[in-house]
C-alpha cells in the first residue's frame, strides 16, 4: 500500500491531498501564509496525522499552484493547467461524466480549459493580469457589503433585477459598488449582478475557446451557488461541480499525476532490470 | 376655416347671380371670363366665348379700324375680370363648374368612388382646351376670309364652339327651357356640331359619377384664362422647402395637377389646369406650405391645426359624411 | 438538454441582461432632477421589459396583435380591423447576439436585435402576434423576413424605391390593400367606411398631441430631454393610441406650463444639437443619453422611430373607403424620407426645416454598423449642413456599450467646437 | 341619310300650317305703288366685292385691298387723297340697302334667292331704348357693323318712281335722329355714316313722290339694322323735324308690336306678326293692312278699336332640301287716305295718300330643322352608353385587383 500527495499552493488557499492506489484519503485547505513551504509542511503533517499516517508514509509528493517551486520537499511539480484537467477528469470519472470544458475560477485568475474526448488538453484560456472576475473580487465586494462569502449565493437568489456592474476593473468596481450601496440599492441585486458580471467575463474566454458539454466548474467560487446560476445563464448550460470541496480538484490531480509517475517510475526500473 | 363650406356658399350665389340675376336687373356685361351661357333668358352676364366668335367674324382688314377697336376693348375687359379673379373665376364662379361640383357631391353622398387617369393620358389631353380656343378663333376668321384662296367656311360654322358646349344645352334648362337639347338637321355641320353637344352633355352626367370636373379638363375658357396665370392679382404660392411632398394636394385636387405636389422650387402654383378652388391648400398638413395670396397679401395657408379641424377635430361624434 | 429546453434558457439568459439594461437605464433616470412626472406613464411600459414586457401592449378585449416594423405599416387599418398593432423594431443589445446566430456579422443591430426577440421568447409580444408585417425596405429587413418565417406569421410588403413613378405607387397601392385583407382575414372584422374613418381620426388625435410636442420643443428653453423625447414616442409603439394619446395631453400640458415657468432640463444657453439617422429604439439610448450628461440640449431629432413616426398625417377627401385606403397609401410613401428611396430631397428638406425651426446648432448623425441606407446618405447630408453652416458629427456604432466612453470624448470635443463657433 | 329622311319626316309633320297657307285668297296690292327698304343680298354684295377687285387688279392696284368696293368706287368717281384717308382711318362695312318700289313681289330681282347675310338682320323693332336684356337677346347671330350705307337705285322696267326726293332717317342707338339726303354717284346714290354705339339703328325712308292727278303722294317705309358693341350712355331726346316726320316719328307709322322676343327678333313661319298702325301719333282704326308673302299670296286685315291687327305668318313650301338660310320677303302694306284739299308748291291736290311698309324676313320654322325628341333621346342615349361602358370597365378592374 503507498500513498501519495499533491499540493496546490495557490494565491488564497493551500489545499492538500492525499490518495492511495484506490481513493482519495482525505485533504485538508488552509490559507497560504507568507512562507508557503512551511505552510505546505505543516498542513500535509497535520492530514497525515489525521489520517494516522507515519510521517514518512508518503511516497511521492507532487506540488502545484502559483507556489509550485517554493516546495523543495515535493518530488515533482506541475502547471495546475494539467492538474486541474487531471483531477476534473477524475472527478468526473467518478460520476460518470466526460468533462471537456473546465472553469476553474480562482483567488486571482480563472481559467477555461477545453479537453478532447480523451482527456487531453486542447486549449486554454486564463485571466491573470486583473483581479476582477476572480474570487479576490467576491471577496472585497463582501468585505464591503459585511456579510460572509458563504452567504453570498443565497443571497443573491433574492434578487430579482440584477444591477449591471459596468467597471471591468475591480478597483474601480468597488468604487461604483460603494456608491450603489450609498444609493440605497438592494444588496441582492448588486451581488447578483456583481456574479453576472464575472459570469460575462468568463462566458466571453468561454466564447473565445469555444463550449462543449460537460462544463466542470470548480475552484473555491464554485461553491457561490449565485455565481454558479449566473454562469449556467450566461453559458446556457448547465455546470458540473464535484460534490466534495470543489477547491481541491487541482490538488487531487497533482496526488493523481504523483500516483502515475510512480506507476510509471516502477515501469521504468522494471524495463532496466 | 372650412374653405370648401364657404366655396360652396359664393359659387351658390354667384350660381344665382349669373342664372338668374337677369330678373333682378343685374347685368354684369357679356364679357365675363365664365361659362354664364348668353343663351340663358334670365343671366345676370354672358360668357366672353360667344361675342368673342361673333366679333371675330369679320374680314381681317376691318379689324385696322372700328372693329379691331372694339374687339380689343371686350378682349381688354375679358383681360381685366381674367387678371382680378384669375382661375377663381372656373374655381368660384363658374355656373357650370359649381353644377359639376354638385355632381360630386352627390357622387360622394351615394359613395361611388372616385376614378383618376393615368397619368400620360392628363398629360396627354392636356392640349385639348388650347387647341379648342384656336379653333374657336380660327373658325369664324374662316367664316369672314378665305384662307390661301380657300372656300370660306359655310354660315353653319357660326358660333361653333357654342354649338358643342354643354353648358349651353344645361344651363338655360335652369331658366326652364329646355329648348337647347336638339338636334339640327339643316346640314351636316350642324347635325354634327349639335350632336357633338348633346353627346358632351351626356358626358357631363354620366362622368359626374366617376371624375370631378371632367369637362373642366377640356374648357378653352380655362385655356384662355390660363394665359393670366402668372400676372393673375389671385394667385396660389408654394413654399418648397416646407412641402414634404405628402401627395395629399395632389389628391383632393378634383384637376389631377401634379405639379403642385411635385414641383419644390416652383413658388407660383396656378398651372394651366388650376382652377384656384383651393382644395390643396385645405388638405395640406404642412405649415405655410401652401398659401393663397391676393396681390400677394396671404389669405388663405395651410397649417397643421388648420388640416386637422377641416379634417373634423377635435370631435368624437362627427360622421364620415363631414369629409 | 433538448433543443426546446436550450431555447427556454438562452430566452432565460437574454431575459436577464435585458432586465438589467433596463433597470440601469432607469435607475440613472430616476436621480435626475428637473424630469416631467408625467413620464413616469412611458416608463412604465419599459419597466414592464424587465418581466419580459407583460402588460406593455395593453390587450383589452382580445384585441388581436399586429406586429409591424418601419414606418411603412398603416396603424390606421389594424385599429379599423379591431387589432393592435405593435412596432417591433428593436434596440436591445442583448439580443443582438442571439440574433447573429441567423444572420451574418455585418447585418445591422436592430435587425439582429429583431431576429433574437422573434426567435426567442423573450418579450412575450413578439410570440403573440398574430400576423407580422414586414416591409421590404432596406435589404436586412428584405431577407430577415424569410429568416424569420418558421418564428412568426410574416408578411411580406413590397416597397417601392422610387416615390415619383406612378406604377410604384399603384404597386404600393395595392400592397395597402392586401394587408387589409390579411388583416381582415386574421382578426375577422371586415374594415368598413365608418371604422376605417375612426380609425384615421384615432390616429389623427394622437398626431394632435404629437404637434403639440413638436411645438413645445422649438420653444427657447428646453423643457424636455431628447432622450425623454425618444422615449415618449417609443412608448406609442406598444401602447394603444388612445390611451398614449390621453397621456401625451398630460404630458403637453405640464411641459406647457414649463416653457411658461422657463424651467429648462438644461443649464441655459446649452448648445442646441440635433439627432439624425439610423434609428435609436429603447434600450439604445447611450448617444443622447451622453449629450445630456455633457450638457448639450437635445433640441430635435429625425428618426423614423420618433420624430418621422407621426409627423404625416392622412388627408381624407372624399371619405369612401377606396379614397381613404389611397389617401393611407400616399401617407405612408409618398412623405417618408426613409433613405431607402431614391430620392434625397425630401429628406434633405425636412432636416433644413427643423434646423431652422428648432435653432439647431450642430447635428449628430447616428449611423448603425450595416446601416447601408443611411449611411449611404452621410456624404451628402454633411455637404448640405456645411453649405448652410452647420457643423455635423459622424457617429458609427452598434447597441453595444462598450464604446460610451470614446464617443463621450468625440461628442464631448464636438460640443466644444460648436461652443468657439458660437463665441465668434 | 336616314337623318335626312327624319328631317324630311319632320317637315311633312308641320304641314299643316303649309296647307293652312293654301286656303288663303289672293290679294293684288290695291293702289299705287309701294316703296319699301330691302337689305341688298350676300351674294350681291360678294359679287360686287369681287366685280370691283377684279377692276382694281386690272387697274394694277394690288395694296389696300382692305375694302374693295370703296376702292372700286374711287375709280368710278375721282379717287380724292381726302376721301382716302377718311376711309382709311374707320373702316367701312358696307351694307346696301334698296329702296324699292314698284309691284311686289316683284317676280325678278333677288328677292327669291335672297339670302341673309349673317352679318345682322333687316327687323323692326319697337323700342327707343331696348333694354340690357333684349340688347343681348337681338345679339344673336348678330355682328358688328362698322357703318352704314344706304343707296337707293331707280328701278328699270318699272312704273317709274322718282327717288330724287327720298331721305333716309336714321335713329342712332342714341335715339338722335338723322336725314341723309342720298347722293347720286353713278347709278346708284350713297348715304353712309358710322356706327360706333351698339343697338338698333331704325331706318326710316321717305319719299315724297308729290302730287300726282291731285293726289299727294307719299310713299315710306321702315326698317332698322341692329349693330353690336356698347350701348351709349345717354341717350338724346330730340324730336327732329323734317320730311316724312311728324313730332320726330314717321307720319304714317307700322309699328310692331313684340310679345315673343325672339319672333321679333327673327320671323319663322308659324309665328304671330302683330303690328299698330299710327297716324301721326294716333292709331289709325278700321284701316286694311295687307302681308304678301314673296309668292304673292297676300291676306288684308283690317285694324282693330286698337289699330291693331294679328296675321299668323303662313308657311310657304321650301324645297325638299331644308335649308335655315332661305328665307323670304313678306312685305306689310298700309295704305291711308286723308281727305283733305291743300296745295303743294303749286300744285292742288285734293287728297292725300300715304303708303307705309313694313318689309320682313320670315324665315322657316325651327321646327322644320331642329328636333328637341332626337336630342332627348340621344342625350338619353348617350348617358347608358356612357354609364354603362364606365360600370363595366369598373366592375373588370375590381376583378383584377
Amino acid at each position: 500500500m503507498s500513498y501519495f500527495a499533491g499540493i496546490d499552493i495557490g494565491s488564497a488557499t493551500t489545499k492538500v491531498a492525499v490518495i492511495d492506489d484506490e481513493q482519495i484519503l482525505g485533504y485538508k485547505v488552509a490559507p497560504t501564509g507568507v512562507h508557503c513551504e512551511e505552510t505546505a509542511q505543516q498542513i500535509l503533517g497535520d492530514l497525515l496525522k489525521q489520517l494516522e499516517l507515519p510521517e514518512d508514509a508518503v511516497e511521492r509528493v507532487t506540488s502545484t499552484g502559483y507556489g509550485r517551486r517554493l516546495v523543495k520537499f515535493a518530488s515533482s511539480n506541475i502547471s495546475e493547467i494539467s492538474a486541474n484537467v487531471k483531477g476534473a477528469t477524475w472527478y468526473g470519472a467518478q460520476a460518470g461524466v466526460t468533462v471537456r470544458t473546465i472553469i476553474n475560477i480562482g483567488g486571482q485568475d480563472s481559467k477555461v480549459i477545453a479537453l478532447d474526448d480523451s482527456g487531453v488538453t486542447k486549449n486554454f484560456a486564463m485571466n491573470d493580469k486583473c483581479a476582477a472576475g476572480t474570487g479576490r473580487f467576491l471577496e472585497t465586494l463582501c468585505r464591503i457589503m459585511e456579510i460572509n462569502v458563504t452567504e453570498m449565493g443565497e443571497v443573491s437568489l433574492e434578487s430579482k433585477v440584477p444591477i449591471r456592474i459596468n467597471s471591468t476593473c475591480a478597483v474601480f468596481a468597488e468604487s461604483e459598488i460603494i456608491s450603489l450601496l450609498a444609493r440605497r440599492k438592494e444588496k441582492a441585486d448588486i451581488i447578483a449582478g456583481a456574479h453576472y458580471s464575472i459570469a460575462n467575463r468568463v462566458a466571453r474566454m468561454v466564447k473565445r475557446i469555444g463550449l462543449q458539454e460537460t462544463v466542470f466548474f470548480d475552484g473555491g467560487p464554485a461553491l457561490n451557488c449565485g455565481l454558479k446560476k449566473a454562469l449556467e445563464d450566461e453559458l446556457v448550460t448547465d455546470l458540473y461541480v464535484p460534490p466534495s470541496v470543489p477547491q481541491v480538484t487541482t490538488a487531487v490531480g497533482a496526488a493523481l499525476i504523483a500516483r502515475e509517475e510512480s506507476l510509471n517510475g516502477e515501469i521504468v526500473e522494471a524495463e532496466t532490470a | 376655416m372650412k374653405v370648401y363650406r364657404l366655396r360652396i356658399a359664393v359659387q351658390f350665389v354667384c350660381f344665382i347671380l349669373l342664372v338668374y340675376g337677369g330678373l333682378f336687373l343685374i347685368d354684369l356685361g357679356s364679357r365675363l371670363p365664365t361659362f354664364s351661357c348668353a343663351y340663358m333668358d334670365d343671366r345676370g352676364g354672358g360668357c366672353f366665348f360667344i361675342g368673342f366668335q361673333h366679333m371675330l367674324n369679320r374680314p381681317l382688314g376691318e379689324f385696322l379700324g372700328d372693329a379691331g377697336i372694339r374687339l380689343l376693348k371686350a378682349v381688354g375687359i375679358f383681360a381685366l375680370w381674367a387678371i382680378v379673379l384669375n382661375k377663381a373665376w372656373c374655381g368660384w364662379v363658374c355656373p357650370f363648374g359649381f353644377l359639376q361640383d354638385m355632381m360630386t357631391k352627390l357622387r360622394t353622398f351615394i359613395g361611388v368612388d372616385v376614378s383618376r387617369f393615368a397619368w400620360m393620358t392628363r398629360t396627354r389631353y392636356r392640349s385639348v382646351k388650347y387647341i379648342l380656343l384656336v379653333l374657336m378663333i380660327l373658325i369664324p376668321l374662316g367664316m369672314a376670309n378665305s384662307v390661301f384662296g380657300l372656300p370660306t367656311l359655310p354660315r353653319d360654322w357660326s358660333v361653333a364652339f357654342c354649338q358643342i358646349c354643354p353648358a349651353r344645352l344645361i344651363l338655360p334648362i335652369f331658366n326652364g327651357d329646355f329648348s337647347q337639347i336638339y338636334v339640327d338637321f339643316s346640314g351636316s355641320v350642324r347635325l354634327i356640331l349639335t350632336s357633338l353637344g348633346v353627346i358632351l352633355t351626356g358626358l357631363f352626367f354620366t362622368t359626374a359619377f366617376v371624375k370631378r370636373r371632367f369637362l373642366c379638363s377640356y374648357c378653352p375658357m380655362l385655356a384662355a384664362l390660363s394665359l393670366f396665370d402668372k400676372i393673375g392679382l389671385t394667385s396660389l404660392k408654394k413654399n418648397g422647402q416646407r412641402c414634404t411632398r405628402c401627395g395629399n394636394c395632389s389628391r383632393a385636387c378634383p384637376m389631377e395637377i401634379r405639379e403642385i405636389e411635385e414641383e419644390k422650387t416652383l413658388t407660383n402654383l396656378v398651372t394651366q389646369d388650376c382652377t384656384l378652388c383651393l382644395r390643396c391648400v385645405e388638405v395640406c398638413p404642412e405649415d405655410k406650405a401652401l398659401q393663397a395670396t391676393f396681390c400677394g397679401v396671404p389669405i388663405f395657408t395651410a397649417s397643421q391645426e388648420g388640416f386637422l379641424k377641416r379634417q373634423g377635430l377635435p370631435g368624437e361624434n362627427k360622421t364620415e359624411k363631414e369629409i | 438538454m433538448d433543443a426546446q429546453e436550450k431555447r427556454q434558457r438562452l430566452a432565460n439568459k437574454v431575459k436577464v441582461n435585458l432586465a438589467m439594461t433596463v433597470r440601469e437605464i432607469f435607475d440613472a433616470i430616476e436621480d435626475e432632477p428637473s424630469r416631467p412626472k408625467n413620464m413616469a406613464y412611458f416608463d412604465r411600459i419599459f419597466k414592464t421589459f424587465t418581466d419580459g414586457g407583460k402588460g406593455a401592449v395593453p390587450r383589452e378585449e382580445g384585441r388581436k396583435l399586429i406586429g409591424t416594423y418601419c414606418l411603412f405599416v398603416p396603424e390606421e387599418i389594424i385599429y379599423a380591423a379591431g387589432g393592435q398593432p405593435v412596432r417591433l423594431c428593436a434596440g436591445a443589445y442583448d439580443s443582438t447576439e442571439v440574433g447573429e446566430e441567423f444572420l451574418p456579422d455585418v447585418a445591422c443591430p436592430m435587425v439582429k436585435s429583431e431576429m433574437g426577440f422573434s426567435a426567442l421568447p423573450v418579450l412575450s409580444f413578439y410570440q403573440d402576434c398574430s400576423l407580422v408585417a414586414l416591409p421590404a425596405s432596406c435589404d436586412w429587413k428584405t431577407k430577415m423576413g424569410a429568416i424569420m418565417e418558421e418564428h412568426a406569421p410574416v408578411m411580406m410588403m413590397d416597397m417601392p424605391r422610387i416615390k415619383e413613378s406612378e406604377a410604384s405607387r399603384e404597386m404600393w397601392l395595392s400592397e395597402i390593400k392586401r394587408f387589409k385583407r390579411e388583416v381582415e382575414k386574421v382578426t375577422g372584422v371586415k374594415v368598413n367606411r365608418r371604422r376605417l374613418r375612426e380609425a384615421i381620426r384615432l390616429v389623427q388625435r394622437a398626431q394632435v398631441e404629437f404637434d403639440r410636442f413638436h411645438t413645445i420643443r422649438k420653444a427657447d428653453t428646453t423643457v424636455i430631454s431628447g432622450r425623454d423625447a425618444l422615449e415618449v414616442l417609443n412608448a406609442y409603439f406598444y401602447d394603444h393610441a388612445e390611451s398614449w394619446t390621453a397621456a401625451m395631453s398630460l404630458l403637453n400640458d405640464e411641459l406647457e406650463e414649463r416653457v411658461r415657468n422657463r424651467t429648462s432640463v438644461t443649464k441655459p444657453k446649452a448648445i442646441r444639437l440635433m439627432l439624425t439617422g439610423s434609428p435609436m429604439v429603447f434600450p439604445n439610448w447611450k448617444i443622447p443619453t451622453v449629450i445630456e450628461e455633457l450638457g448639450g440640449a437635445l433640441v430635435a431629432d429625425e428618426f423614423c422611430t420618433s420624430n418621422r413616426y407621426l409627423h404625416d398625417k392622412v388627408a381624407v377627401d372624399e371619405g369612401s373607403v377606396n379614397d381613404m385606403l389611397h389617401a393611407i397609401a400616399d401617407r405612408y410613401l409618398l412623405p417618408c424620407t426613409c433613405p431607402i428611396f431614391s430620392t434625397t430631397l425630401d429628406r434633405r428638406d425636412r432636416l433644413l426645416q427643423l434646423v431652422e425651426d428648432h435653432r439647431v446648432e450642430g447635428v449628430i448623425y447616428h449611423t448603425l454598423k450595416g446601416c447601408h441606407p443611411y449611411d449611404l446618405e452621410t456624404k451628402l447630408t454633411e455637404t448640405l449642413l456645411r453649405e448652410n453652416g452647420i457643423p455635423m458629427l459622424r457617429i458609427e456604432t452598434d447597441y453595444s456599450p462598450q464604446d460610451v466612453e470614446q464617443l463621450r470624448t468625440r461628442i464631448e470635443a464636438f460640443m466644444e467646437t460648436l461652443t468657439g463657433k458660437r463665441r465668434g | 341619310m336616314r337623318l335626312k329622311a327624319f328631317a324630311f319626316f319632320l317637315i311633312v309633320g308641320c304641314m299643316p300650317v303649309g296647307a293652312q297657307s293654301r286656303e288663303m285668297g289672293q290679294a293684288a296690292v290695291t293702289g299705287d305703288i309701294p316703296m319699301w327698304i330691302e337689305s341688298m343680298s350676300w351674294d350681291e354684295i360678294r359679287a360686287q366685292r369681287a366685280k370691283m377687285k377684279a377692276a382694281m387688279e386690272a387697274s394694277g392696284k394690288r395694296e389696300e385691298n382692305r375694302s374693295s368696293e370703296w376702292k372700286g368706287r374711287d375709280q368710278a368717281g375721282s379717287a380724292k387723297k381726302g376721301n382716302e384717308k377718311k376711309r382709311k382711318t374707320s373702316s367701312y362695312m358696307r351694307r346696301t340697302y334698296y329702296i324699292r318700289s314698284g309691284a311686289f313681289p316683284m317676280l325678278s330681282g333677288g328677292i327669291m334667292s335672297m339670302k341673309s347675310d349673317g352679318m345682322g338682320h333687316v327687323s323692326m323693332k319697337h323700342v327707343a331704348k331696348p333694354q340690357s336684356n333684349d340688347h343681348e337677346r337681338m345679339s344673336h347671330g348678330a355682328v358688328d357693323h362698322g357703318a352704314m350705307s344706304v343707296s337707293g337705285r331707280l328701278e328699270s322696267g318699272r312704273p317709274q318712281t322718282s327717288m330724287n326726293n327720298t331721305v333716309l332717317w336714321v335713329t342712332f342707338p342714341d335715339t338722335t335722329v338723322k336725314a341723309h339726303k342720298p347722293k347720286q354717284r353713278g347709278k346708284t346714290s350713297t348715304v353712309s355714316f358710322p356706327s360706333g354705339d351698339g343697338g338698333w339703328y331704325r331706318l326710316f325712308a321717305y319719299n315724297d313722290l308729290g302730287v300726282r292727278d291731285g293726289t299727294w303722294v307719299q310713299l315710306m317705309s321702315h326698317g332698322a339694322v341692329f349693330a353690336h358693341g356698347d350701348e351709349p350712355d345717354e341717350r338724346k331726346q330730340d324730336a327732329p323735324t323734317g320730311p316724312g316726320l311728324f313730332e320726330g316719328r314717321p307720319i304714317l307709322e307700322i309699328e310692331r308690336l313684340c310679345h315673343d322676343h325672339d319672333a321679333c327678333y327673327r320671323a319663322h313661319t308659324g309665328h304671330r306678326l302683330h303690328v299698330r298702325a299710327n297716324f301721326k301719333g294716333n292709331k289709325l282704326v278700321n284701316t286694311p293692312v295687307t302681308l304678301t308673302t314673296g309668292q304673292g299670296w297676300s291676306q288684308s286685315k283690317r285694324t282693330d278699336a286698337n289699330g291693331e291687327a294679328v296675321f299668323t305668318l303662313i308657311k310657304e313650301d321650301f324645297p325638299d332640301e331644308i335649308d335655315t338660310r332661305k328665307s323670304e320677303m313678306y312685305l306689310l302694306t298700309l295704305e291711308h287716305v286723308v281727305e283733305e284739299m291743300g296745295m303743294l308748291g303749286d300744285e292742288h291736290f285734293h287728297n292725300q295718300r300715304y303708303v307705309a311698309t313694313y318689309p320682313l324676313k320670315v324665315y322657316p320654322s325651327r321646327l322644320d330643322w331642329e328636333s328637341q325628341t332626337v336630342g332627348f333621346y340621344s342625350l338619353g342615349g348617350v348617358v347608358l352608353v356612357a354609364a354603362g361602358a364606365i360600370a363595366v370597365r369598373r366592375r373588370r378592374r375590381r376583378l383584377q385587383a
